[in-house]
């Protein structure tokens, strides 16, 4: 049993929030996905305060060992999720952390705070990859933003609280500390690397959404890099990933500072990589 | 007894599973890639798997393919053996396409939903362009192997589930409608029972495009329903047809997919009245009234 | 032709900086490298105002479409490589780029200076990726320290003057309008992602300088969307590069609005790739 | 008439080139994997090549290889045909030695510097360990051809450059000793003419270093040069005996390469007195007075 900010966990592999649908799954593959949970706890995909439809089509563009997504967060609102989502994830044989979302530390507060008060979610991931609607830079990239987001929403709840920081920033260890000096619990990394595609032989974006974020094998290199150097920066438990595919990789994220690793892109290849990730990682 | 409830599909294992490669026949332009699954749930016809080579998967142009690739189950026998029906268009379909026997697949499936039997006493038209007719190899095989169906749960010869309660010895009626680009890739028309053909060059069948048969065939017969794959224009324009004559049709549909099992939320089509449904898990086949258009 | 900053050149493909050796590549391929130049400028590798060993070995590692280098900027130096080495470029069939990276703001105007004397040297380009000593960060992933920098250097040659910006960096499009009001002719974008690589089954990291830079085709995409970003803030020429391995790649990158196209890790798989490139880019 | 210069490397097509895998022979734990090079100029004993699969380079553990790599030239023979020996320790080599005759192998070089001919003379002493006995295949088969060498500006019946312009029948004398993990290792000694042989576990030959061997034959002898390749620690070893007795002797080094030919700056090892060299281009050949010691 791994303690993670007070929480139980059967083994350190979770998945990242967005790449899977345990709800869908549970469809699919029956009750064999509640029987053989990959994951040691469950993370929703993002959830924001309003319903989204999410982004037009396409938003998937495969990229050399990786994958561009521009998905927009389609999510059924709080209401939406706490209504009908939250009784079915709570099902899981899994503690359930919910991510949420918000353009500012008011809409990041309502969402906490409703979260709060359901005792199905064991705890709560904040998304601060959000563009800051006047700068345009996602509000995680400054640490002063970051910080403040962070103390504003630390006073809305007493359960563990964890930041997941954007990779595109020019110092993610500050972001880290900034984190920290808000009163995060924890903080998790690597989200996805901004980039781009073109429709083939146009000046086009190929994606609906224009850009989108890459993950997979090709971030593998960068998420070690950041999560070494937010391990340099904190003592907060941290919630490695980007790129892990093997029992091999999530040992280096372990080695770099990491205390539970995630399973993103490698799910869509294998629903079950993460429960053969998790079964050799020591 | 009745039909099973549409949009119903049968659960996948959770796990990929590795399959051997049995054999690959050439049919004109496509590749038939037959693989022995012995321990999967016989699937719904239109349902489809995840696919990827065991070896070599990830080089070819731009370092690809990374994903496993969707394909219709477009056969599938009871002894096991499942076929894919592939036209290599990228790096992912050439190495499957290259694929021999022996060698590995990795096989995530049946998913998604499948189609519906026709109500009793209608005609099913099955409309396919292209690679769009490896959905109505099996849903063909279904129809025509369920009017002899003994309640075995199955298809009798066929390993799909489909119809199987349908009265033993009723006899369902069903039509097969192609279109193809010309005669290399016409040569997919052997793949179905009798079917008729239009090309684009008119070097095989009908001149012009396979709704002008669909059209010729809603004009005076008997109540039917419409069963299609194919490109979008296509899917458009029988969805289109189908509205205007007030014909219930299932349109089987693509969209590009990195998981298949609805994880990612990439494979978005709009929904009639707003918002989009996810091609893996609320479709590829959906109730052509679901669909504003198809693009 | 193609005008670039006054400079003729025969197509839009030069070379990465630190991606090719022209002087040890003639000793390996004798004359037809003259006589088939495979870039229409040539970029040397990073010059220093003293001579650099580089890092200890090992210096590569091998990420999935990619690779990771710490080869830590060797160099002869400044005067070693005016010395030495220019003469031996000059006798290149093109115009030829100097790259320099200095500490200080200080440091760039003395080597930019020296460089400004030759006439063999078309024009200089800056290697802002460097370290700040007191904050660790990149230089050039700070708007306001680029545009000093810049600005500083600008008073000192009259050569065109190209910045080469950070990827490790929030808003890389700030960057660059930072680069063009500090009086830049040209940014080129991008350098390596900050990456890392543990030795297999250890915690010690595989690289002798610890972490490296990200370069290949993992890393096209992310290049691709902030060559974008770059093309939306300035009007300034731009030198796109990161993973071009086709023309289709290098014609993306002058679609998304850079005006020539650097190949860098490419180069290392075929050495004649930039020409491949350059013949079949329209 | 005088040897080549020290260090003299025969220059290489500037452009990779797409050859044929002629054959893949298994050999012990190795594969030799034959190509045809008709246009490539006769490399020198100890140059190497880059290389990669043409199909399939990519798709092995961790999405690689991605990078070509470097494999001294072992064989060479006048009609171009030219092997390489391979041992299997990742996802690039695999992926070499699963090719099969008729399969495409991109080839950049020859490259780097090779051995130079021993003073005349002096025997030359040849010390491999595992697979660094590959380029001394190639400086066996140079030393043995050139005492038969006719001016033809390559040692006769192999297509390689050394001492050709050794006096026709002045018969140059070399001996190989050769050490190895085991049995199935130890196989690769057949690839040498009347080598003395080293196994860790005694399975075959002398049990122990062959370092050992290599005392022995410095011992009591007339005048030589060593010529070395194998892992680190062994040339290491080789390199401090023959310092110990002031023995010339040239090693051939390894180093993770990405380029080959001397763009990348990456294959750095430690310089005696400071600095660094490219084993692509200041090697992989190197005299062992270049280094303060092999790591
Ligand atoms: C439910 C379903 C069933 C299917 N059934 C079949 C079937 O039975 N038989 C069959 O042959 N096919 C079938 N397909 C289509 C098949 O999945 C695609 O042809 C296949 O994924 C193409 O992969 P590829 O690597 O060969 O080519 P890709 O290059 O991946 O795809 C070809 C198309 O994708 C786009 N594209 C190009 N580059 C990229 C990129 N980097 N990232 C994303 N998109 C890109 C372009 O539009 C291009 O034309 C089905 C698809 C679905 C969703
Ligand atoms: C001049 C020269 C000549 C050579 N000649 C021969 C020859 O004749 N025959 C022969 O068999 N070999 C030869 N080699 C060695 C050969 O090049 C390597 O064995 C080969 O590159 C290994 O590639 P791989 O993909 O199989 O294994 P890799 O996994 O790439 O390499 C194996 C070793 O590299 C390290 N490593 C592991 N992962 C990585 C990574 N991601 N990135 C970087 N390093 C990693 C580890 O130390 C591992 O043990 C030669 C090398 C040189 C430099
Ligand atoms: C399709 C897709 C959707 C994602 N959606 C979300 C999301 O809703 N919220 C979030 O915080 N991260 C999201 N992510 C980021 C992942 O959680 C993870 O940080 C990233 O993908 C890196 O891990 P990986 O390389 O293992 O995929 C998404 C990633 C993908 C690929
Ligand atoms: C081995 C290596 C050495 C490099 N050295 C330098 C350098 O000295 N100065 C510099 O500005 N960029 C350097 N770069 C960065 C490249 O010029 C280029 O920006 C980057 O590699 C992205 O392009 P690519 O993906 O085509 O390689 C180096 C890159 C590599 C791979
Ligand atoms: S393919 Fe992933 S949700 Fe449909
Ligand atoms: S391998 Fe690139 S410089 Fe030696």
């Amino acid at each position: 049993m791994i303690d993670f900010c007070g929480i139980e966990l059967a083994h350190p592999v979770i998945n990242g929030s967005g790449t899977f649908d345990a709800i869908a799954a549970r469809r699919v593959f029956g009750e064999q996905l509640v029987e053989r949970f990959p994951f040691s706890a469950f993370v929703s995909k993002t959830i924001t305060l309003s319903p989204r439809p999410g982004n037009p089509a396409p938003r998937l563009w495969e990229a050399p060992a990786g994958l561009i997504n521009s998905i927009g967060l389609p999510n059924k609102g709080l209401s939406g999720y706490l209504a009908e989502d939250l009784p079915q994830l709570a099902q899981l044989p899994v503690p359930l952390i919910t991510n949420v979302m918000g353009s500012t530390a008011q809409e990041f507060c309502e969402l906490v705070a409703a979260c709060e008060r359901r005792p199905e979610i064991a705890a709560i991931e904040l998304n601060v990859s959000c563009p800051n609607v006047k700068t345009g830079l996602d509000i995680g990239s400054d640490p002063r933003q970051l910080e403040a987001v962070t103390q504003a929403v630390r006073g809305q709840t007493g359960k563990p609280l964890i930041i997941k920081l954007t990779p595109n920033t020019a110092d993610v260890a500050a972001c880290a500390a900034a984190a920290e000096r808000g009163g995060a619990d924890a903080v998790s990394l690597i989200n996805t690397l901004r980039a781009m595609a073109l429709a083939p032989g146009s000046d086009r974006p190929w994606l609906g959404g224009r850009t989108g974020g890459l993950s997979g094998p090709a971030i593998r290199a960068v998420a070690l890099a950041q999560v070494a150097a937010v391990r340099g920066a904190v003592a907060l438990p941290i919630i490695g990933m980007g790129g892990v595919q093997s029992p091999a990789h999530a040992r280096d994220l372990l080695r770099a500072g990491a205390d539970l690793v995630a399973v993103g892109t490698e799910s869509f290849r294998d629903p079950a990589a993460a429960a053969r990730i998790a079964a050799e990682i020591y | 007894m009745s039909f099973q409830q549409a949009g119903e599909h049968t659960p996948a294992p959770f796990c990929r599973r590795l399959l051997q490669v049995t054999a690959n026949e050439k049919v004109g332009a496509y590749r038939l890639l037959w693989a022995l699954d012995r321990d999967a749930p016989a699937p719904l016809p239109g349902q489809f798997a995840m696919i990827a080579a065991a070896q070599g998967w990830g080089a070819g142009v731009d370092e690809r393919p990374f994903l496993p690739r969707a394909f219709s189950i477009a056969r599938r026998r009871e002894d096991g053996q499942c076929a894919f029906l592939i036209e290599d268009v990228g790096p992912g379909t050439a190495r499957l396409c290259a694929l021999s026997p022996g060698e590995g697949l990795w096989v995530l499936g049946p998913l998604g939903r499948g189609f519906t039997p026709a109500p009793a006493g209608r005609r099913t038209i099955l409309v396919g362009g292209g690679i769009g007719i490896a959905p109505l190899m099996i849903l063909q095989d279904a129809i025509l192997g369920a009017g002899a169906a003994v309640g075995s749960g199955t298809a009798a010869g066929v390993g799909v589930r489909f119809g199987a309660d349908a009265t033993p010895g009723e006899s369902a009626s069903c039509v097969a409608l192609l279109g193809f680009r010309g005669r290399e890739h016409a040569h997919g028309a052997s793949l179905l029972h009798e079917p008729q053909v239009a090309t684009d060059d008119g070097s095989v069948g009908h001149r012009g495009l396979v709704t002008d048969l669909l059209e010729r065939h809603l004009g005076d017969e008997s109540p039917a329903v419409v069963r299609a794959c194919g490109p979008p224009a296509m899917l458009e324009s029988v969805r289109a047809i189908c509205e205007r004559r007030d014909i219930a049709a299932e349109l089987a549909l693509e969209a590009g997919m990195a998981c298949g099992y609805g994880a990612c939320y990439g494979c978005a089509v709009p929904r009639r009245g707003g918002g989009y449904l996810r091609v893996c898990v609320d479709g590829p086949v959906v109730d052509a009234a679901e669909l504003e258009r198809v693009s």
